[in-house]
């Protein structure tokens, strides 16, 4: 494993804690009927966000499912912006329009939040396409889940992706489970999803999605490959979310000992004994990071209260591009 | 009588329905082991086991076509496509496949399989995922279509789909699942095709259907204030429709509102006034009305979404603009 | 001015668009070495190379979210869908992506996008080949639908097409493909939105689009010869659509007919007669009528087909039930 | 290779020839304008269809794609109904309102030829699944080509009968091309389709598919893996369309090099010598096969012809099933 300097770690584990945390905000705006519809929350599955989106530069694209906080705030975006838009408000990222599964952040190429389950995989091929036709040099990080595989899009995507030989780094969150079904419930490869790939002569690795190191270095070694190479590669990091699929899910399917297993494998508690055992970081460190998380929060609170709602003329806005 | 929810009454329907045939099966997307996203399936993997209740992949259109080929060869599959919206993905197996075997086979194949849904708007659920497709469905040659919008139809249409030998698309409003009603002891069916008249009056027709109803009742108890009476009648079926009921309405009350959830341009609603025009065209005081969601993806905020579905207040200036009233 | 056929309008459409965008390119199956299942794009791989004309695997779903996807990375794809029946397989793509993603992002990215595809009956196809989605997809707020009937709107509305910055749906009709026009020499444009007199006349209005403005024009020569003067409008674009035009027209000749090739049952053409009853209510003269196929699907014998598509006779006998023409 | 007698030698050149001769003949009447809209011819692909039907019991489903006559019609359904069904006539399978690619035979359990590419599938495994669920000993042939793995359902069907178990035998007809699109255009797995077998645990094969002994011997061990233990097979059978795509497709998009190279494995040919070679049929026994074949051919083109028209009582009847 590689090697990471203070300011590394600092940024991981700030990164991750602020997702933590974010997300148990939301957790309890939702409780108080802040937040509505569905919300999904990715704790649990910190590293990989972090941990792989930390590889990327500007030019790549990222694009993801409808649990996108995770990866929305790995790449950078406004939790400002984020809170108010579940909140339903102006301030929002979408003035309210887009919602908890629809984050957008041209900006950042954060190409989105999408909430139909495999939709978005020909669309980041679709990007990859783009970027190959244009010369330039990004590459296309798609995020997707365990139960996606089993939508026939996924497997288009792949083929099309290795037929055209393009910039995509197809990465597999497996949480083990798609709302309330295990994965060996939903796939006959369930044991080895990740060889998908190899009948497109795809590079392939399952790896621990639990640690942000683990995550860190296999993005960057696949992110080269493409880089270098042009065509896809695939990842698949074992995972769990802590909670269940939406806030409307007790997890009932699922056993406590389970979730106490995944639990002892925090990538936060994990990522923060490494720093300290290697003397990366001080108790005092940590807590300094834990502080100016717990101020970002709140923050976004005061802000996604105080934003305005949006009014009609918002709701009737952007249905169609014009250019005025 | 029993009081039950449509979501218990569907509940009970499923079991009826496993009881009294043992063709039948239901699968879908986490209706066992997650107790069903609605709950509609809840209780039934306890009860009835694995082989009865199949908790899919996500993989729509292939557990849709799997439960058409399964009905082709003797089963009686109910299968739920978790959303209205993820039936998109099915489409085909729904459109080019289950509706056309028996015609295409010139009768020697059938297709009886129940596709139980969800459809409608409200839930702050955002732009994919509050979308009524109902309508497109229902213009399907060879599919039936119903909507239920309380637990006594709920069970009733439930029934007779099951007895039907086509493709029935049973269509639940994700808003309506906790409606309430006395449900009859004894045994009965709601026969496909026939709207209701849920309120009897004589100067305005209101048509609507399931998510919709509610708000019908609404904007009957608000013109009831101004002593206007209106009659409702909610459709049930889209497809088939009995029309006659409705043309005996309109025919004594003179005018006609619709009221259907989907976007303005090219909705269901739009084709039953379509109908009502050509057939009582001479009875009408005025044209038809129809209130739709406007013409825009549904926004995510509560605060939009309340006024993108059609609502008490725009339907009651329609309605002023159209009548007086 | 040269004589064009509507296959070699867009083919010389295509090849503007190739020459004077360098972000475009064309998808699409069997468009390439096949050169093209209905010739469309002939001869456009061998001049312009395989980067720009791009062969696909049968896979609707991945190519048009590819499509979709290159769009939103600053990419003009023009992606073929071979037929409107096999766009059921891009359906998620198109109405859950395409038309939603400006929304959603508020504006942030955009689905410049062109699909095109083919659409209707008559080649004896059979049920599962001879459909007609295009309204549909017209229903859907975030996308555009056009679909010409002649060479000279075919070119225009695809210049107009390129120029959007919006997933417009082009619906070709697979039976017009050799209609044959004077092109203009001048560079054009014709505006989506905005249908077009074909006829003018004052006994009666005849609105169709697409494969349905040859038995509008049918039509009117029976009519003519009656002494009956017939004002053919044609749609062109079904969504967005001004009324205006149609509504002039109306109030003219205060007698409606719209042909329309789908179904009875939730016809696109039902939703043009809703609006029209509404708002040109007091100046009809009877109802709106609305000619369709029959409620079945396309059976392969053409002896039917001829029978359960619109036609000539079917549609003189409603217009005489309707205004005893 | 398994040893044949005579009498089935003389069944599988009676069945090749039958289908070779009314697919020559369905080409002249389409060209004449009897038969109309699409028609898909079988010619050099006859093994296949012969081959594995032969190994099926009459419980076994069979369900395939838009070239079905030759399926049919080694299934054994009756000629003159088929012919009379691409007529458009009343005596058709269908009274003329399936056509050529929607050919049906309850009787036989001739579950259908579908016109969707890849939508067959699911519906096939659905018969499997029927037959698993009535505890029937039967099975599901199922051929599709290699255009249709590119589908989403594809996929999607083979990790249900996989993870379900079921009994269908997955036939790949993999004639190199979909349309005018090689298959190494088409998928980045174009040498090993196959192996998208694999990855489920499923038992797979590639096989010459212009030799009707090894077709027959292939069917037969893969139809009595599944009904031995229930779970699904696939086998992928090389063969080429001697023809084009449809009666529209002039397929100029394939050397003619390529053709005659193919045209030299012609199944009937190859068999004829065999069957020769091996002492199963003489000179005379294959002419006699021949004539036969030659009035069967008649018939159901006299019969076709003679049939009278559909009614529009025929084209709104079968929309809905109904008791009476
Ligand atoms: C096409 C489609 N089918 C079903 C759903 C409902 N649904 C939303 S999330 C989900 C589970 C997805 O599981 P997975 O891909 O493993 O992602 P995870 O939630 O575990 O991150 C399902 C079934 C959907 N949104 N889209
Ligand atoms: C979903 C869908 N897309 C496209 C088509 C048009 N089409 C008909 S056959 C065909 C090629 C199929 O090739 P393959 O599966 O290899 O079968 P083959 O014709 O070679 O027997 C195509 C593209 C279709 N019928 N359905
Ligand atoms: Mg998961
Ligand atoms: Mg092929």
């Amino acid at each position: 494993m590689s090697n990471i300097d203070k300011e590394t770690a600092r940024s991981y584990l700030l990164e991750m804690s602020k997702i933590r945390h974010f997300e148990e905000a939301c957790g309890r705006m939702y409780m108080q009927g802040k937040i509505k519809g569905f919300l999904h929350l990715y704790i649990g599955e910190e590293a990989i966000a972090v941990g792989a989106i930390s590889q990327l530069t500007n030019q790549d694209y990222v694009i993801t499912h409808y649990r996108d906080h995770g990866h929305a705030l790995a790449r950078g975006m406004d939790p400002n912006k984020i809170m108010a838009e579940l909140y339903g408000k102006k301030g929002g990222s979408s003035r309210g329009k887009g919602g908890s599964m629809h984050l957008f952040d041209k900006k950042l190429n954060f190409m989105g939040g999408y909430a139909i389950v495999g939709g978005h995989l020909p669309i980041a091929i679709g990007l990859g396409l783009a970027l190959k036709k244009q010369k330039k040099d990004g590459i296309v990080l798609c995020f997707f889940g365990d139960g996606a595989v089993n939508e026939g899009e996924f497997h288009e995507s792949m083929n099309l992706a290795a037929l055209w030989n393009l910039p995509v780094l197809f990465y597999l969150e497996n949480n083990q489970y798609g709302m309330g079904t295990h994965v060996k419930k939903s796939s006959a490869a369930a044991d080895i999803l990740y060889k998908f790939a190899d009948l497109y002569g795809m590079p392939a690795t399952r790896i621990d999605g639990m640690d942000v190191l683990t995550v860190q270095d296999s993005a960057k070694e696949a992110i080269n490959k493409i880089r270098t190479n042009g065509g896809p590669v695939l990842i698949e990091a074992m995972t769990y979310r802590f909670k269940g699929h939406s806030m409307a899910d007790p997890a009932s399917y699922r056993e406590d000992s389970e979730v106490k297993q995944w639990e002892d494998k925090d990538p936060i508690l994990l990522f923060k004994e490494y720093v300290k055992e290697n003397n990366l970081l001080t108790d005092i460190d940590i807590s300094n990071i834990e502080n100016e998380v717990k101020v970002i929060i709140q923050n976004c609170l005061k802000f996604a209260e105080n934003s305005p709602l949006p009014d009609m003329s918002v709701a009737m806005d952007k249905i169609y591009y014009s250019d005025n | 009588m029993a009081e039950l929810t449509i979501r218990e009454s569907l509940n009970k329907a499923l079991r009826e329905a496993l009881d009294n045939n043992e063709n039948v099966f239901i699968m879908g997307e986490d209706i066992g082991m997650y107790g069903g996203p609605y709950a509609v399936t809840k209780g039934l993997l306890e009860e009835y086991g694995s082989e009865k209740i199949m908790d899919t992949p996500i993989s729509e259109s292939g557990f849709v076509g799997a439960a058409i080929g399964a009905s082709m060869a003797g089963m009686k599959p109910i299968v739920e496509i978790m959303t209205i919206n993820f039936s998109l993905l099915a489409m085909d197996q729904i459109v080019n496949h289950a509706a056309k075997i028996h015609y295409m086979s010139d009768g020697q194949l059938s297709v009886p399989i129940i596709i139980r849904t969800v459809t409608g708007a409200g839930g702050r659920m955002g732009a994919t995922h509050s979308q009524s497709f109902e309508g497109w469905y229902a213009s399907v040659p060879g599919l039936k279509v119903v909507s239920p919008s309380n637990a006594i139809d709920a069970l009733g249409l439930f029934r007779s789909a099951i007895n039907e030998n086509n493709p029935v698309i049973f269509v639940e409003h994700s808003m309506l699942y906790g409606v309430k009603n006395e449900i009859p002891d004894q045994y009965y069916e709601t026969p496909i095709g026939l709207p209701k008249v849920l309120e009897k009056g004589n100067d305005l027709t209101l048509i609507a259907w399931s998510g919709m109803i509610p708000l019908a009742k609404l904007v009957s108890t608000e013109l009831n204030k101004r002593n206007i009476n209106t009659e409702i009648i909610d459709l049930r079926s889209l497809n088939p429709i009995d029309f006659e009921l409705i043309f005996e309405s309109v025919k004594k009350t003179n005018k006609v509102v619709i009221l259907d959830e989907y976007w303005e341009t090219g909705s269901f609603g739009s084709y039953i006034s379509s109908v009502i025009q050509e057939k009582c065209f001479d009875y009408l005081d005025g044209p038809v009305g129809v209130i739709n969601s406007l013409n825009v993806p549904m926004p995510y905020s509560a605060e939009l979404e309340d006024k993108v579905i059609p609502n008490i207040d725009r339907a009651l200036s329609k309605i002023k603009e159209l009548f007086g009233f």
